[in-house]
């Protein structure tokens, strides 16, 4: 069992990960959950765009000096684009439910938000 | 045989029943019903009657291609044998439903039973088998729901457990073997235990899984809780085949688990050996001893007429189980002849409680008595029954019995055979009680205008009485068609005597024998004899004064002395057991639901997590 | 005409939903109406592309933009896609007829969109071939399934709707870490590349990226332990949505799930993989089964039922034989018809008789005979009694499981049916010999007339297997043979 | 005493996982070029779409049913909000009504702000940027407004039917490609036309990048606008 070596632009995006995971795991305040949720997503888009990256080149942009070899890969920024967006989604979807919860339970602790069970 | 084209006679068999029930369930009226019913009854015995010459000397196989599965039906000696019995109990139930039934719910599911036994006869592979014995169990699972919710439940519980045993266990045969079919899949599983390709432990869980399955049906101890219930809470009519025919399902499949498949036949050996004795045969017939010694305590016990048939009915049963885990040839032609026999005599006695049931609407010893002269036919279907039953010459019931003794004694089981004693004299202690508490003695005055049993209620007694003397007086006729398809080692000297390696029994000079001692006994009775009346309730007193509570009348408490006797053991009740098991799991159902959906997200989370972690601990270790 | 025009598939949905704002002023009527004709039109081309994928034996590979794949991304229509495009279509459609009864609440316009985009996003996750298009398509369908679960805005809906969020949230940041990894160590998404390319990445990097897929994809699939979400959006879902989600929103996550893990048969650690998803499968038979059994709101117990047999299905789906994957697809298609059937049922009662307590389905033989017909027959069709479809894919499936050695999977999952066939008992015997309380109600003809069809479906294919059986294995022996798979996509040349 | 069993639960828990997590990332090493098929793109984003941006030619052409899904997505997010916040009648929620020098600012920078969302999503099939960020910049407009004016709100009879009119186009483009070009989302201006091949790197270039990204800048702006409004807005208690 050794420690792998990862970069530290890996080691900052899965900290993000698992602090996430963490709120999730442990905070009981709904809003709480939701930030914590939205941590990891933004840890994944981190860790995404950071695969993507070739140490020296620059932005996919081919304009004046910059060709196919000096460029990184534009895949995972294309793809976090997407992926930004559909974390804003989700996370919007989770407010706007949450404030529905609010108005019902009176409560945003997620253990007396417990009704369906069984 | 030109009268039904050969390529007719198996699907006639099987769907008419079926197509017939549906027609009555459709045309739900008044006579256009029961006629539909009738006849959807009568096709399959015609059909199979016409068929006798082919069937016994050869074979008429059909196939359907369903796509999925190829299911193959075959009509040879043995499975005519089983599908006429189950035939013949069929269209005396149809009568007895003409007069007992004004539903067409009734006729669609005991019609639905029916075809379903008969495909469990004929099937050759062991889809069909599963399907059509999934069909009989609905049908007659339907007949019982519709009547008590409770006891069609544990009907169903106990059903769907052997339905799916068999399935595991078809599962498994295919799985090694590729095939469905009886006679290759069990080639090829003997080949595959000889060179080694299957374990023994794996043929050893498809054997017990097959007898699960069909000893729930068979109704052995300890899997025949649902019987009583069942075979009662149900219209009587019904329970004639129910558990005239229903029963040989389960028998049946003991059969096919033990002679149709020959590679089990040798696992048999490779179980190893017992006191002389095959372990895994061994083990039958003690479940089959157990059976008949506990459901006949049980049935002496009752005080329910139904109860009283439906645990006869599984004592009974015991018996041919008994017979066939004996394992020689005398005892399981005893058990062939014993299917047949109890077919007829069992069918007979539910015809005649729901003859009682109809005119009377009761059900319990102490309601009824007296009875003889106001239903005489009925009477005389009642002695036929219950002569056949004790096992008592000249009926069929006594040459079947007799044949199963033979075998055991011959197989040196002498406990086994003790039990058949047993057996028969608390069989004989239920009967007379049942003969004496309903037809004779003092009649309760509600039961003045008590009329004959209605015509076609009759017909169906009647239909069910004849073949329990004919079989009675001339046993070799059935022994001729069992050695037809197994060799029982016992030989046909005429159609009136038979002979196993150790005795003969000659029907024709019993029966002669007796009619004349009866004669005798009458002219001594009725010239010489000089009675005394005494009161009924004066036979067990003895001129000692008792309570009333303590008033054992034949109607009431009879065999109350037994059930004290028989205290410690009665505190022991398979039904209880079932039911607090069936609590438990209800209780791990809560449990579990509670537990583990316990509407809290942040739990649900950590469920996340926890695969998460299984996962990362396999991909770091 | 062009197999491209399959595109309409995905093109049909999305450009209706986004016309819906336009004619929100006509009422929620005509909104309905429009809801059912452009479920009817995308039917229309399901079919059409069905017939043409069947008739021809190729798949229909739609190339968005006109690029090959691996460039562009491309919808692999084979045969499998191409019977539950179908599915997805035509369930819609009946459950599109069923709003009229069922969906009162406002704004009706909102559920019209939401209604028509869940049904692309399965649509989308069951066509694409690109593992990221995958990732968006079902995102697609889990926003659309959280939003239409909160639809009816009461706080259980809101309650269930936030489960979901946390756990589907958690499973699909998962699944994007798995892509970036599978990205990361290919360079490319296609999913057919990838299979090529499956046996060379870095063991520990496909172990690690197909765990991740896995578990992200089994939230959606309602996997035990990860479907504690799901019993609670089933039933606080609009009764037409709960049947979506059962018909097919869990199956294309299923399918999903056993697609990219077939595509990925030469990596390293599969058979743990597999192993684990047999595993898991079978505890979601049981857990869900023994959770149904004291049930109180039948909803809710047919939910945990739907989760049972969805457990069922990836146990075949995972024993990792062809015909395990070939009954599993069959499971599927007659699950679809069941559950629709049953959710159909249950809601209709629930709307007439007002909730979905078992009190409720008290005497139901006489007060509604024609939906406690239908009920029944879906629920003998669930216990897998013969001559009702279920019964042989159950068949095949234990067939399956213990043809590759999984005999006590089969045995737990077949004790575990026991426990379902006494609470669909229980439910029976309460519609037909419960109390009746002398009311009669007058059912629909439309909802008669798909409860009927739905039916006589169950019982053809109980009755005679044989098409739909031929059926199940094309569409099976399609998810499974991934080499003709990666040959029918036609992948350019891109290479290293 | 439990939460601190939790804690360290979690804890222990997510390290594990984390270390896992790495392990599979130090097969994925940082900074190598391990480019398979956005080479591809790199070299010919040029020649075949006519866009200078590769990211922006990957999001709306090649991988065009990507983004016709995240635009989906974000389309469900506004629905679905709308759905779960409608109220019978509602008003606007507001505590205080904002500084005069927040509403004055608001006041004179609501149309740069605006005229700058309009200048990203144009550009960006040269610049960073896009659609997404263009909207996203708009929406902040209407965003400021709400905070500032305690009553304001946006025009809703425009902005429904306008997110779906937008919505539609994008479908429409991808569908007239399918009828010019036989497949969906086809580049017809491009491949078909050619038009803008004399000035890449300019405006007036990319194909049909721009229109898409205009429409997806509009749909962006009128959606995220009314994310905000429907959560801004509560019931009218009667």
């Amino acid at each position: 069992m050794s420690v792998p070596h990862i970069g530290l632009y890996y080691f900052g995006a899965l900290s993000l990960v698992l602090v996430g995971i963490y709120g999730v795991l442990v905070k009981k305040n709904l809003l709480k959950i939701l930030i914590s949720l939205s941590i990891v997503e933004t840890g994944v888009n981190l860790l995404l765009i950071s695969v993507g990256y070739i140490t020296g080149r620059s932005a996919p942009i081919l304009s004046e000096g910059i060709g196919p070899k000096q460029a990184v890969d534009p895949i995972p920024q294309a793809l976090v684009l997407t992926a930004i967006v559909i974390g804003v989604a989700t996370t919007a979807m989770a407010l706007s439910v949450a404030i529905t919860l609010y108005e019902k339970y009176g409560t945003l602790n997620i253990e007396e938000i417990r009704r369906l069970r069984g | 045989m030109t009268l039904v084209p050969e390529a007719y006679v198996v699907p006639l068999t099987l769907f008419s029943p079926l197509v017939f029930g549906v027609l009555a369930w459709l045309f739900d009226r008044d006579w256009v019903r029961e006629t539909l019913g009738v006849i959807g009854a009568a096709v399959p015995l015609t059909v199979l009657s016409l068929a006798y010459e082919k069937a016994s000397s050869g074979t008429i196989s059909y196939t359907i291609d369903t796509g999925v599965f190829k299911l193959h039906f075959v009509l040879n000696s043995l499975s005519w044998y089983f599908a006429f019995i189950g035939a013949l109990v069929g269209i005396a139930m149809a009568f007895g439903l003409s007069s007992t039934s004004r539903r067409g719910y009734d006729w669609l599911f005991s019609l639905m039973s029916f075809t379903g036994v008969m495909g469990v006869f004929l099937a050759r592979d062991f889809v069909s088998l599963f399907l059509f014995w999934e069909l009989m169990t609905f049908g007659s699972f339907m007949m019982v729901l519709r009547r008590n919710r409770h006891e069609s439940l544990k009907y169903f519980v106990l059903s769907v457990i052997g339905a799916y045993s068999m399935l595991l266990a078809i599962g498994m045969v295919y799985a090694k073997t590729g095939t469905l079919d009886y006679a290759m899949a069990s080639q090829t599983l003997l080949l595959l235990t000889k060179m080694g390709g299957v374990s023994k432990a794996y043929v050893d869980t498809i054997f017990a899984l097959f007898l699960l399955a069909f000893g729930v049906k068979a109704g052995v101890v300890p899997l025949h809780v649902w019987a009583p219930g069942a075979y009662g809470e149900n219209d009587q009519s019904y329970t004639s085949f129910f558990s005239g025919v229903l029963s040989k399902a389960g028998v049946y499949g003991f059969i096919i688990t033990l002679f149709v498949m020959p590679s089990l036949y040798g696992i048999y050996f490779a179980m190893g050996t017992f006191h002389g004795h095959l372990t895994g045969t061994y083990l039958i017939a003690w479940a089959g001893a157990v059976t008949v010694v506990v459901a006949s305590f049980l049935a002496v016990l009752q005080e329910d007429i139904r109860k009283l048939l439906a645990y006869s009915s599984v004592g009974q049963v015991g018996y041919i189980i008994l017979a066939l885990g004996v394992f020689n040839g005398v005892a399981v032609g005893g058990a062939m002849f014993h299917v047949l026999s109890h077919a007829m005599f069992k069918g007979l006695f539910w015809l005649i409680s729901a003859a009682l049931i109809l005119r009377t609407g009761k059900t319990r010893f102490e309601d009824f008595g007296g009875l003889a002269e106001k239903m005489p036919v009925t009477f005389a279907m009642a002695l036929i029954a219950v002569l056949s039953l004790a096992g008592i010459p000249p009926m069929a019931g006594f040459a079947s019995k007799w044949l199963i003794y033979e075998g055991a004694i011959q197989a040196h089981m002498p406990l086994v055979a003790g039990t058949i004693f047993l057996g028969s004299a608390l069989a004989f202690a239920y009967v007379v009680r049942f003969l004496y508490a309903v037809w004779f003695g003092q009649r309760p005055s509600d039961l003045d205008d008590v009329r004959e049993a209605p015509l076609p209620l009759l017909v169906g007694m009647t239909v069910l009485a004849i073949p329990n003397i004919v079989f009675g007086i001339a046993p070799g006729l059935a022994v001729r068609l069992i050695n037809r398809f197994f060799n029982t080692n016992i030989t046909v000297n005429s159609y009136y005597s038979i002979s196993t390696p150790t005795g003969t029994y000659n029907a024709l000079s019993v029966t002669l024998v007796l009619i004349v001692g009866l004669a005798i006994a009458g002219l001594v009775y009725i010239y010489g004899a000089n009675a005394r009346k005494i009161k009924v309730t004066n036979t067990y007193q003895s001129g000692n004064p008792v309570t009333e509570e303590y008033n054992l009348v034949i109607r009431r408490n009879f065999y109350r002395p037994l059930a004290e006797a028989l205290d410690f053991w009665l505190k022991y009740s398979w039904d209880r057991f079932y039911e607090r098991l069936a609590n438990l799991s209800e209780d791990f159902a809560d449990w579990l639901r509670e537990g583990f959906y316990n509407g809290n997200v942040q739990s649900y989370s950590w469920y996340l997590a926890i695969i998460l972690l299984i996962l990362a601990i396999w991909g770091v270790l | 005409m062009n197999g491209q025009y399959a595109s309409l598939l995905v093109a049909l949905p999305l450009i209706s939903a986004f016309f819906v704002p336009l004619i929100k002023g006509l009422g929620g009527r005509a909104i309905k109406y429009y809801l059912t004709l452009i479920t009817a039109l995308q039917a229309g081309v399901a079919a059409w592309v069905f017939k043409t994928v069947y008739t021809t034996g190729k798949p229909i590979i739609v190339m968005a933009g006109g690029w090959r794949p691996p460039v562009g991304i491309d919808l692999y229509i084979g045969h499998f896609a191409a019977l539950f495009v179908l599915i997805v279509a035509l369930v819609s459609f009946f459950m599109a007829i069923f709003s009229f009864d069922s969906v009162s609440t406002e704004p009706t316009d909102k559920y019209a969109m939401l209604f028509l985009l869940l049904m692309l996003g399965a649509t989308g996750m069951i066509a694409t071939g690109d593992i990221f298009n995958l990732f968006v398509f079902m995102e697609i369908t889990s926003i659309t399934a959280y939003a239409l679960t909160a639809y009816n805005k009461t706080g259980e809906a809101a309650e269930a709707a936030m489960k979901y969020i946390v756990l589907g949230g958690i499973g699909s940041s998962f699944f994007l870490i798995g892509i970036t990894l599978i990205y990361g160590s290919t360079g490319t998404l296609n999913m057919a590349q990838l299979a090529q390319l499956a046996g060379s990445i870095n063991p520990t990097v496909i172990k690690v990226g197909l765990s991740l897929l896995v578990f992200g994809l089994a939230v959606e699939a309602e996997l035990f332990p990860l479907n504690a979400w799901a019993p609670d959006a089933y039933q606080a879902a609009p009764h037409p949505v709960t049947a979506m989600f059962s018909a097919f929103v869990v199956k294309a996550g299923l399918y999903a799930l056993a697609r990219l893990v077939y595509l990925f048969s030469h990596a390293a650690g599969w058979d743990f993989i597999l192993k684990l998803l047999v595993i898991m499968a079978t505890l979601t038979v049981f857990a869900a089964e023994f959770s149904a059994l004291r049930q109180r709101d039948v909803k809710r117990m047919i939910a945990y039922s739907s989760i049972s047999q969805v457990g069922l299905i990836a146990l075949a789906l995972s024993v990792g034989s062809q015909l395990g994957v070939q009954a599993g697809v069959f499971h599927m298609i007659n699950h679809a018809v069941v559950k629709t059937l049953l959710f159909l049922t249950v809601g209709y009662v629930g709307v007439k008789v007002g909730g979905t307590g078992i009190e409720n389905f008290s005497g139901l033989g006489r007060k509604m005979p024609l939906t406690a017909f239908a009920l029944t027959v879906g629920a003998l069709a669930a216990v897998g009694i013969p001559l009702f479809n279920i019964f042989w894919s159950k068949v095949w499936i234990i067939i399956a499981s213990i043809e590759q050695g999984y005999a006590w999977e089969a045995g737990v999952v077949l004790a575990a049916s026991v426990v379902e066939a006494v609470y669909y008992l229980r439910l029976i015997h309460t519609m037909w010999f419960g109390g009746w309380d002398g009311m009669r109600i007058r059912e629909s003809l439309p909802l008669g007339t798909i409860a009927l069809f739905l039916v006589l479906l169950i019982l053809a294919i109980g009755v005679y297997p044989n098409p739909f059986w031929t059926l199940a294995k094309s569409a099976g022996t399609d998810i499974f043979n991934v080499s003709r798979y990666i040959a029918n996509v036609p992948l350019m040349g891109v290479g290293p | 005493m439990v939460s601190v069993l939790k804690r360290s639960l979690a804890i222990i828990t997510l390290l594990i996982i984390g270390y896992w997590l790495a392990q599979g990332l130090a097969g994925v090493p940082f900074g190598q070029d391990r480019m398979l098929v956005g080479k591809y793109y790199l070299e010919n984003v040029k020649a075949q779409t006519g866009a200078v941006n590769a990211v922006t030619a990957i999001v709306v052409n090649y991988r065009g049913f990507d983004t016709l899904g995240e635009v989906t997505v974000l389309f469900i997010a506004s629905t679905g909000v709308g759905a779960l916040l409608w109220r019978r009648k509602k008003r606007r929620t507001a505590k205080t009504e904002g500084s005069v020098v927040l509403r004055t600012g608001s006041e004179l920078l609501f149309p740069f702000i605006l005229m700058f969302g309009t200048y990203i999503f144009i550009h960006g099939h040269l610049t960073p940027g896009g659609g997404f960020p263009g909207g996203a910049t708009i929406a902040t407009a209407f965003l400021i407004l709400y905070m500032a004016f305690v009553d304001y709100e946006i025009p809703h009879r425009l902005f429904e039917p306008l997110e779906g009119l937008a919505g539609m186009g994008y479908v429409l483009v991808g569908l007239i490609g399918l009828a010019i070009g036989s497949y969906f989302l086809f580049d017809w201006i491009w491949q078909t036309w050619h038009w803008g091949a004399a000035n890449l790197g300019r405006l007036f270039s990319g194909g049909f990048i721009p229109i898409i990204y205009t429409l997806i800048g509009l749909k962006v702006g009128t959606e995220l606008s009314g994310i905000v409004d429907s959560m801004l807005t509560e019931e009218v208690r009667e």
